[in-house]
């Protein structure tokens, strides 16, 4: 399996769209370019179990390295491990859906669909990258798309919104960036290869200053409190496949950052730290919760309620267990699903009752039963049901976060646990307010889902459901990393 | 009274800068803001020959550089002058503190 | 004799067109159209001969002296000239002086060579006049604008003063060395206190020139007022020959110093981020905005300039090639409004995307570059130079300058915005665009793209040290 | 005492007073003729210094032309008689206090330094030697920034031609 | 032991027909769904009839004793060695019992709704979720692994609500269906917690493995798990009590029961089965499921579950006297009922005649099964003729509904421990479990048994007697066989299941238990109950005024009953005025203006400094020169002498 073709077809894909003509052209020609995209990355899952299955014992299959300005010995080197596979897979799973759901853009339609598709280049890069130079290229590859794509397609304070995205957004891969150089430094050969780092130990006297910064850094990027700002503003204003993007892929780098990047090379600082992430991991699961629960806007609450649940990740990141840091990257891919799915849903609502606030809505699963069966379902996923994805996260986030004997780390899993019911509220109460009750007039003859937003939201559904029954071919492709993760860490003592 | 010598030389040369300085910073005329220049142009000569003259007099240094910096406060002068006269043209005014169409 | 044909070779060819264009010029004169035609093909061709015959040495008893960096740096001056005559093709054809323009601005070019070249503080001074002098001319060269002659007044008035605070330091520097050349001056510095305040005269002369803040305060009135070419000369070309110098200087001959110079850099560095920064937030002109971004620009070229090693000296380069893509292409699509339109405000920039697409995004490609947001080289440019500038382990000053980055994001997004987002009954009509212009744009844009992704040119630059 | 202290004292006094006056003076005429005063000082100060032909040369190119330059100039903008605009009264204090800080602080650091000397054989700035040296390319040799310096009075007056050649009678 | 991999097919058939009706059924199965949905469901019930024959007869007994069988296990989540989430199927005595009572109320539920529920406009979801919901239920009882019992737990919990709901445009469905679930959620995350801290001391998440490690005395893990206290109690104790608040949210325990009377907004059917018969006794087959640990090892935990049961039973009952919904009145009475079963566990212990608590719970919740099933469908029967849920809407209607009424009466006898309805047996069992260990809950025990003869019989004489009801309009019969087939089949349930000899089949130990019947024991149990029925019969047989004046006259209690004693406005105080109130609107408040506020103000602040300096940038060139020279001599000053 050649990685470089994971960068490769987004590119061509990007480039197809700017040569149509017309608004079909470009639509069919994304539409192909993510069909390839998921293939691909089923390619690439079925390949790695394949390797993994023969015992291939490389900490990173598929390695591929190309000379790319050696005199700052940085290499173009590729390379997967199972949790970048399961991003991969997540991020193939939410281009394609995106790309179905925004199939009635009809301003710019060749720039929108130029800007998605470049973001999932970015993300791709993103997550096959071995070298922190290439992987820091591909995380800033991915925010100006973001910021155009709110800015132009979004609604409501868009531009605001956009901004404060961006710029925070910067501000993170800003702290990224000095940590990486701190990192780069750190060495006798100053190199930016993932692999020779983890290999040397980085001394701990630059952990304890360049841990915080990557942590925080890539912490903005999955909405670390108290830098969450972004969230709500960005995903409300964005439109449906922006969101999607947002929070399905975006809001992934950023944990799989922190993982990869900031405790893999870092077990010491991430160590010494590891209190004040779960703190504020769990203020963030609790509070995002308890915001979300007063919110009156579907977007707000689920950008809101994607602050609670990303809290998960950081929190299973946090706690340095292998279970737990296999919960966080199932997490990642969870709610990546489920949220994509979610603002999907949302969109399409939108789309037909011209309005978000829950009080407006009412009694749509009359009109819509399609839409609002998704809703249900992704609303059950987004508290936890068992046989959807979030639950085997979460419960995995739990189940190692639980190994720590210590009292903070009891409160905080006990503060997790405590959150499924605040979740259970505001999910039930977004669904009993828009799908439930009598309904609203003038929404009598509104129609149920087109074929493509039916696709979308079967393909994502599938996703959601795949992992909630299935979990153990996510598990078998996790764990086996974040057990080596766990072996730096525990080689610190 | 001593002897006079290099920090004689010193002294006038910076005292001359300085007030070539003062002059630049106060004058609202701009040919005496000039004019000002060129009193630092010339503070700067006498420190060149000075220190050709007691320090280094093995080469000619100090000499040329003088030579060269007359040439350019000619080719500076000329310049700023014209520069001057096109915007005494259109702003019928040269007065320094009339050109601030520009600012923040 | 030869040598010193060879050696001098872009000094040379710099020369012979001066002199053609001054026959041209005395004789019966041609067309604007046709001279300019001819103007952007001599010029593209001492680009291209740029890259060949090139010997290394040094001559006039290492006055002049020359190595492969050197070359490549003025390569770098001379394509930035082909391009200008490229993009402000529309602004020069309406020029009732285009050779005398184009003399000076050569004069000029000419300059920096020397100047980057020089091997001694005399011929340094004088080159950094010839460099400068021609250009307050050309400021001046909108002749009915008030502001330009405003600009140009402001120019000549405090760069002489700059002048005479470097010639001060100069004579300073001679008196307690007893020596003018960059040779034997590094064996002469002691670090004392008067040579110290002889240093400082020195830098803040330099600092003057690359408006380094607080030196920097003519810049924003210069750019505002000077048309748009010289503008954009002054920004990208003048700039990048001094930082050349500027850094050349500090690591050779007074590498000794080295301690205080790099707590000088950091500090003004900082303060020439923040500053510009700040000030260009603020910014309605779109000209003005520039200069502040490119003082801002100048913050980052400190970072690189701080590290003091090869690295420093090859990011320094390469970013200046990359700056001269980019902001030459902000000014281009700039100069391109304001010459058929006249409107130089950003928020006249309103809904330009609906009407002119192509110049919309060179426009938007090259405030990301300026910005440094990848893909665009500018990514590439402001990385290598924090990472040479983190070498020393100053987490601080990174930290400051990477925050800063965010802070420029901010206002280079209000341009975007402006263009992409925001809604005008009005926009700018659509521009028709000088096919020259277009070409430039292409290539501007071509190399804001492939100068970052393809290592080698930056491999290519760190082999010639 | 000698006579050549004395002279010296008062070029000094010449040079300082005349240019403080230049800067000072609100009549601008006098101004430049204070200004010529000054500048005619710095050449007898190079007399006195023995370099005649720096003296000289000063005296032609400061004397003969650029006061003279300086003198057209304000004849082609100002109104005879009229006295020259007077600055803030805030910004003359801060300026002299910010010039006097300068001149304090590289007097000091002047007067602390030990200037060395060379021990070399001094070269007498003769016509014949600064000649032959000017246009010498190789040891000692200064043929090239003469080239450069003619160079940029070339570009020089290319410049002043185009902005100050009245081309149109356009109205500001 | 013969292939029992066929089990599996028990659960999957329900799921199967959940998924077929839940995607297609709307399309293709309008009509048809509930054929489908009964034929998979029949064939399951077969499935475990033959199950149920196989393991109590043929291969289930080894050497006397009633072992766990597993018969079917594969890793689905394993998280480290030895923890995993496994999905398998475990057989013993109560597992299989409860996959019979299962899928046999189920069964009849889908058969009764093939009527009942005919011309609902979505007909086939509802019998997708009814097979959900049977699917959760069977996946739950045969859970080999605790995780395994939390997720169908889960499940169970979400098809109650969808069908709690599903009368979706009913504001007060949908009420009730968020309540419940969100009030079973809360419980769920005690269940929850109490599994990560049951899994973290024995290391395992296997039931059987766990049982094991935390009841054999000399095991490292029961040794960690007592040693480790928390508030002066043991891990295990917090543990298990943690796990029984989560039985307790699904058995509606006081004070978790708020949810069930709602509940009731569902439709009939679907109260027969989970509110009723299966999902409500999840808790207490939870604490079965655990009973060794409880028992063993942490007896403060079983006392817990003994008094919680005792209060739930008796609150209940009291309550229930007062309703005059007839379906709340049966929520009441489950709620009761289960309280029942609860305490019957609480007051046992382990191992031979100590354990008779254990048998006579199960005992109970298989005899109560039936008898409240029937109870619900032919309540649903009276609703279906009459359009109401009130009381006072009904009355006489034994001429028109001649089978509800006499299979109601026999339920009404068999809740009423009425000797030889089935639950005369159970109760009786339990009743002596309780006088042998524990007399406060005992005497409670005894009267809240009258009380319950009084209400039920007060429910009875209501509909079937008293004042003739204003029966206008068109009414249909009694409805068809489908109707009528399910309330035989469960009277002859209720009316015969007593006469099973159950402690032969279950037991706390898998052992044979000798159940005495104890004659004269039984005399006063029977005569209260007796009492109850006749003052129902008294107050309520013919219309008069007597109830109101007894209402009257017991105002405050009664009104205090009447309004379930208030609980429900405590948890609306709860969570507006403190969730909502005191915790959402502050975070959201918070996050508006600090959080959000100091990023903005970043901003802000960065806008006013950079208008604030804009006067250095003055244009005068003067000033820059003078700033230059400032420039100069600081940099000077600094390098000079400051910054040596």
């Amino acid at each position: 399996m050649n990685l470089l073709l994971l960068i490769l077809v987004p590119l061509l894909t990007a480039t197809a769209i700017l040569l149509m003509r017309n608004a079909s052209q470009v639509k069919w020609v994304a539409l192909t370019g993510a069909t390839a995209q998921l293939i691909l990355a089923f390619v690439l899952f079925f390949a790695f179990r394949k390797e993994q299955a023969a015992g291939n014992p490389l900490q990173m299959l598929f390695q591929q390295q190309y000379n790319w300005f050696p005199s700052w010995h940085i290499s173009f080197h590729l390379g997967v491990d199972g949790i970048s596979v399961a991003m991969i897979l997540l991020t193939a799973f939410v281009v394609i859906a995106g790309v179905l759901v925004s199939w009635n853009v009809a301003r710019m339609t060749k720039e929108f669909y130029f800007l998605l598709i470049l973001l999932s280049l970015g993300a791709y890069g993103f997550f096959i990258s071995l070298d922190l130079f290439v992987l820091f290229f591909f995380l800033e590859i991915a925010v100006i798309p973001k910021y155009l794509l709110i800015g132009i397609w979004g609604n409501g304070k868009k531009e605001y919104s956009a901004n404060k995205l961006a710029l925070m957004l910067m501000g993170g891969s800003a702290l990224v960036l000095v940590g990486l150089l701190g990192v780069y430094f750190s060495t006798p050969e100053h190199t930016f290869d993932l692999l020779k780092l983890s290999d040397i130990q980085i001394p701990p006297e630059v952990q304890k200053i360049c841990f915080p910064l990557l942590f925080v850094g890539f912490g903005v990027f999955t909405a670390i409190f108290p830098l969450h700002t972004w969230v709500p503003d960005g995903h409300s204003s964005a439109p449906t496949a922006g969101s999607m993007f947002l929070a399905g892929i975006s809001m992934k780098l950023g944990g799989y950052g922190c993982l990869r990047v900031a405790v893999f090379l870092m077990p010491q600082g991430a160590k010494e730290y590891s209190t004040i992430i779960i703190v504020l991991s769990t203020i963030a699961i609790l509070y995002g919760a308890f915001a979300t629960m007063m919110q009156k806007d579907l977007k707000y609450m689920n950008a809101y309620s994607s602050v609670s649940h990303c809290g998960f990740v950081l929190l299973g990141i946090g706690m340095l267990t292998k279970v737990s840091m296999t919960g966080a990257v199932m997490q990642m891919v969870s709610h990546g699903l489920m949220t994509a799915l979610f603002f999907a849903v949302i969109g399409m609502i939108y789309e037909r009752t011209h309005t978000r606030q829950v009080n407006e809505m009412g009694g749509l699963l009359k009109v819509m039963p399609f839409i609002i069966t998704i809703l249900f379902i992704v609303g059950l996923c987004s508290l936890g049901l068992p046989g959807l994805s979030g639950f085997v996260a979460e419960m995995t986030v739990f189940m190692g976060s639980w190994q720590h004997p210590d009292p903070l780390h009891r409160i905080a899993t006990i503060a997790a646990c405590l959150s499924i019911v605040v979740t259970a509220v505001y999910i039930l109460r977004a669904i009993g307010q828009t799908a439930m009750g009598p309904i609203k007039a003038g929404y009598e003859n509104l129609s149920d889902a087109t074929w493509n937003e039916k696709l979308a939201a079967i393909i994502l559904v599938i996703g959601i459901v795949a992992i909630g029954t299935a979990p153990f071919w996510l598990n078998d492709l996790v764990s086996p990393a974040s057990q080596l993760i766990l072996e730096k860490i525990q080689l610190v003592q | 009274m001593m002897e006079p010598g290099l920090y004689h030389i010193l002294f006038i040369s910076t005292a001359l800068f300085f007030i070539g300085v003062y002059g630049f910073f106060t004058r609202r005329n701009l040919v005496t803001m000039l004019m000002s220049i060129e009193l630092v142009l010339n503070s700067v000569n006498l420190n060149f020959i000075a220190f050709n003259k007691y320090l280094w007099p093995n080469r000619l240094d100090g000499v040329f550089f003088t030579i060269f910096i007359i040439a350019i406060a000619a080719a500076e002068a000329a310049t700023a002058i014209a520069i001057i006269i096109n915007l005494y043209r259109s702003h019928r005014s040269i007065d320094v503190e009339n050109a601030e169409e520009m600012k923040y | 004799m030869n040598e010193f044909l060879m050696i001098m070779k872009s000094e040379w060819l710099i020369t012979a067109i001066i002199f053609l264009l001054l026959l041209i010029k005395l004789g019966k004169g041609m067309k604007n159209g046709s001279l300019l035609l001819l103007v952007q093909v001599l010029l593209l061709l001492n680009f291209i001969t740029g890259f060949f015959f090139n010997k290394e040495g040094s001559l006039f008893d290492g006055m002049y002296h020359t190595s492969s960096v050197i070359i490549f740096q003025k390569n770098i001056l001379s394509l930035g000239v082909y391009l200008i005559s490229l993009l402000f093709a529309d602004w020069l054809k309406k020029s009732e002086h285009l050779p005398e323009f184009f003399i000076l601005l050569l004069s000029a070019l000419l300059g920096m060579f020397f100047m980057i070249s020089s091997g001694n503080l005399l011929m340094f001074f004088l080159s950094l006049e010839l460099a400068t002098i021609p250009v307050a001319a050309m400021a001046n060269f909108d002749l009915g604008k008030k502001i330009s002659s405003e600009a140009a007044m402001k120019m000549i008035l405090s760069s002489a003063f700059s002048s005479g605070i470097l010639l001060f330091g100069i004579s300073l520097v001679y008196g307690a060395t007893g020596t003018i050349s960059f040779v034997t001056l590094p064996t002469q510095l002691n670090g004392s206190t008067l040579q110290i305040l002889a240093f400082v005269f020195l830098f803040a002369a330099f600092a003057f020139k690359l408006s380094i803040v607080p030196f920097h305060l003519w810049t924003a009135d210069v750019y505002e007022g000077a048309p748009m070419a010289t503008t954009a000369f002054l920004s990208v070309i003048s700039k990048g020959s001094i930082a050349f110098i500027f850094m050349s200087a500090l690591y050779k001959v007074f590498g000794s110093m080295n301690e205080i110079w790099y707590n000088m850099v950091m500090i003004l560095s900082i303060a020439t981020m923040i500053i510009g920064n700040l000030f260009a937030l603020r910014q309605q002109n779109i000209k003005r905005f520039l200069a502040f971004s490119s003082i801002a620009q100048v913050g980052f070229i400190l970072v690189g300039i701080s590290s003091s090693s090869t690295e420093g000296v090859s990011s320094v380069v390469y970013f200046v090639l990359i700056y001269v893509f980019s902001n030459l292409a902000a000014f281009a699509v700039a100069a391109s409004i304001s010459s058929q339109t006249g409107k130089e405000k950003v928020d006249d920039y309103k809904g330009l995307y609906k009407t002119n697409p192509f110049l919309s995004w060179v426009l938007a490609l090259a405030l990301f570059s300026l910005a440094g947001i990848p893909p665009t080289a500018g990514f590439f440019g402001k990385l290598f130079l924090l990472t040479a500038g983190a070498s020393k382990a100053n987490y601080m000053f990174i930290t400051v300058a990477a925050l800063n980055m965010i802070v420029s994001l901010y206002y280079y997004l209000r341009v975007i915005r402006a263009v992409f987002m925001d809604k005008n009954e009005q926009p700018i009509e659509k521009i028709n665009t000088d096919p020259a212009t277009k070409l430039g744009l292409v290539i501007c844009g071509a190399g804001i793209v492939l100068t970052g992704l393809l290592s080698w040119i930056y491999d290519y630059i760190q082999s010639l040290n | 005492m000698s006579g050549s202290t004395i002279i010296f004292y008062l070029l000094a006094a010449l040079i300082l007073v005349s240019g403080a006056m230049s800067v000072t003076s609100r009549q601008i005429f006098r101004a430049a003729i204070y200004l010529l005063f000054s500048l005619i000082g710095i050449a007898g100060m190079f007399f006195w210094l023995q370099y005649e032909f720096i003296a000289a040369v000063q005296i032609v190119v400061y004397v003969g032309g650029i006061v003279v330059l300086i003198i057209f100039s304000i004849f082609l903008t100002q109104q005879a008689g009229e006295k020259l605009a007077k600055q803030k009264l805030g910004r003359q204090v801060f300026s002299a206090l910010a010039a006097f800080c300068g001149f304090a602080l590289t007097l000091l650091q002047v007067y602390q330094h030990d200037f060395i000397k060379t021990t070399a054989v001094a070269i007498e700035p003769t016509v014949s030697n600064i000649g032959n040296q000017m246009l010498g390319v190789n040891d000692n040799g200064y043929a090239l920034p003469f080239e450069v310096v003619s160079i940029l009075l070339l570009a020089a007056m290319i410049g002043c031609i185009v902005i100050a050649m009245k081309s149109k009678p356009e109205a500001a | 032991m013969p292939n029992l991999t066929y089990i599996a097919l028990i659960p999957l058939l329900p799921l199967a027909g959940f998924l077929l009706l839940g995607i297609f059924g709307r399309n293709y199965f309008k009509t048809t769904s509930g054929i489908i949905g009964t034929t998979l469901l029949l064939i399951a019930t077969v499935l475990a009839i033959y199950t149920a024959y196989g393991y109590f007869f043929e291969y289930g007994k080894v050497a006397g004793v009633y072992q766990k069988l597993v018969p079917l296990h594969y890793t689905w989540l394993e998280f480290s060695k030895g923890v995993s989430i496994d999905m398998g199927i475990i057989l013993d005595p109560i597992s299989v019992m409860m996959l019979v009572v299962v899928t046999f109320v189920s069964l009849m539920v889908h058969i009764y709704s093939l009527v009942y529920m005919k011309g609902e406009e979505r007909f086939p979801t509802y019998y997708a979720f009814l097979g959900l919901f049977t699917f959760s239920m069977l996946g739950l009882v045969v859970s080999s692994n605790i995780f395994q019992m939390y997720i169908f737990w889960e499940l169970v919990g979400v098809s109650s609500f969808l069908l709690i709901g599903y009368y979706y445009d009913r504001p007060s469905a949908v009420a009730a269906c968020k309540k419940a679930f969100i009030v079973t959620r809360f419980a769920d995350a005690g269940f929850l917690i109490g599994i990560l801290i049951l899994s973290f001391y024995s290391g395992t998440l296997d039931f059987n493995t766990l049982i094991q490690k935390l009841t054999s005395p000399d095991s490292v893990e029961l040794k960690n798990a007592v040693a480790a206290s928390f508030l002066g109690v043991s891990a295990l104790t917090w543990g298990l009590v943690l796990v029984f608040i989560g039985g307790a949210g699904k058995s509606a325990m006081f004070p978790l029961h708020i949810w069930l009377p709602d509940a009731m907004e569902g439709p009939t059917p679907v109260s027969a089965l989970i509110h009723a018969a299966t999902m409500v006794v999840a808790g207490v087959f939870l604490v079965a499921r655990l009973f060794p640990v409880f028992a063993i090892s942490a007896p403060e935990a079983l006392n817990l579950v003994g008094y919680v049961g005792a209060i739930s039973a008796l609150i209940a009952a009291v309550i229930a006297c007062t309703q005059t919904d007839i379906k709340r009145v049966l929520a009441y009475s489950t709620m009761s009922q289960i309280g029942f079963m609860m305490f019957a566990l609480g007051v046992s212990g382990h191992g031979g005649e100590n354990g008779l608590g254990y048998t006579a719970s199960m005992f109970h919740l298989f005899t109560h099964a039936m008898f409240k099933a029937l109870l619900f469908l032919g309540a649903g029967s009276v609703i279906h003729f009459i359009h109401s849920n009130e009381m006072k809407d009904m009355g006489g209607l034994r001429k028109y509904l001649p089978i509800t009424h006499i299979t109601f009466l026999i339920a009404c006898l068999a809740i009423a421990g009425v000797p030889p309805f089935a639950g005369f047996f159970s109760k009786e069992e339990i009743l002596l479990a309780a006088y042998q260990h524990n007399s406060i809950i005992y005497y409670v025990a005894l009267f809240t048994s009258g009380l319950t003869a009084f209400y039920m019989f007060r429910l009875y004489f209501s509909i079937f007697w008293n004042k003739k009801a204003d029966i206008h309009g068109e009414h249909h019969g009694e409805g068809g066989f489908a109707l009528l087939m399910p309330l035989i089949l469960l009277a002859v349930g209720a009316a015969a299941a007593g006469f099973i000899p159950f402690g032969n089949f279950v037991s706390s130990d898998g052992t044979k238990l000798e159940s005495a019947f104890h004659l004269q024991f039984s005399i006063l149990p029977v005569a209260i109950g007796l009492i109850g029925i006749f003052t129902a019969m008294w107050l309520y047989k013919k219309k008069n005024d007597k109830p109101d004046k007894i209402a009257a006259s017991l105002s405050g209690l009664y009104k205090a009953a009447y309004r379930k004693f208030y609980i429900d406005e405590l948890y609306t105080f709860i969570t507006k005025k403190i969730l909502f109130n005191l915790i959402g609107r502050p975070a959201a408040w918070f996050d508006k203006n600090i959080v959000d506020g100091l990023v903005n103000a970043t901003g802000k602040a960065t806008q006013t400094i950079s208008e604030k300096i804009k006067g250095m940038q003055s244009g005068k060139v003067q000033q820059y020169a003078i700033y230059f020279l400032i420039g100069v001599i600081a940099l000077a000053v600094l390098f000079i002498y400051v910054w040596k």
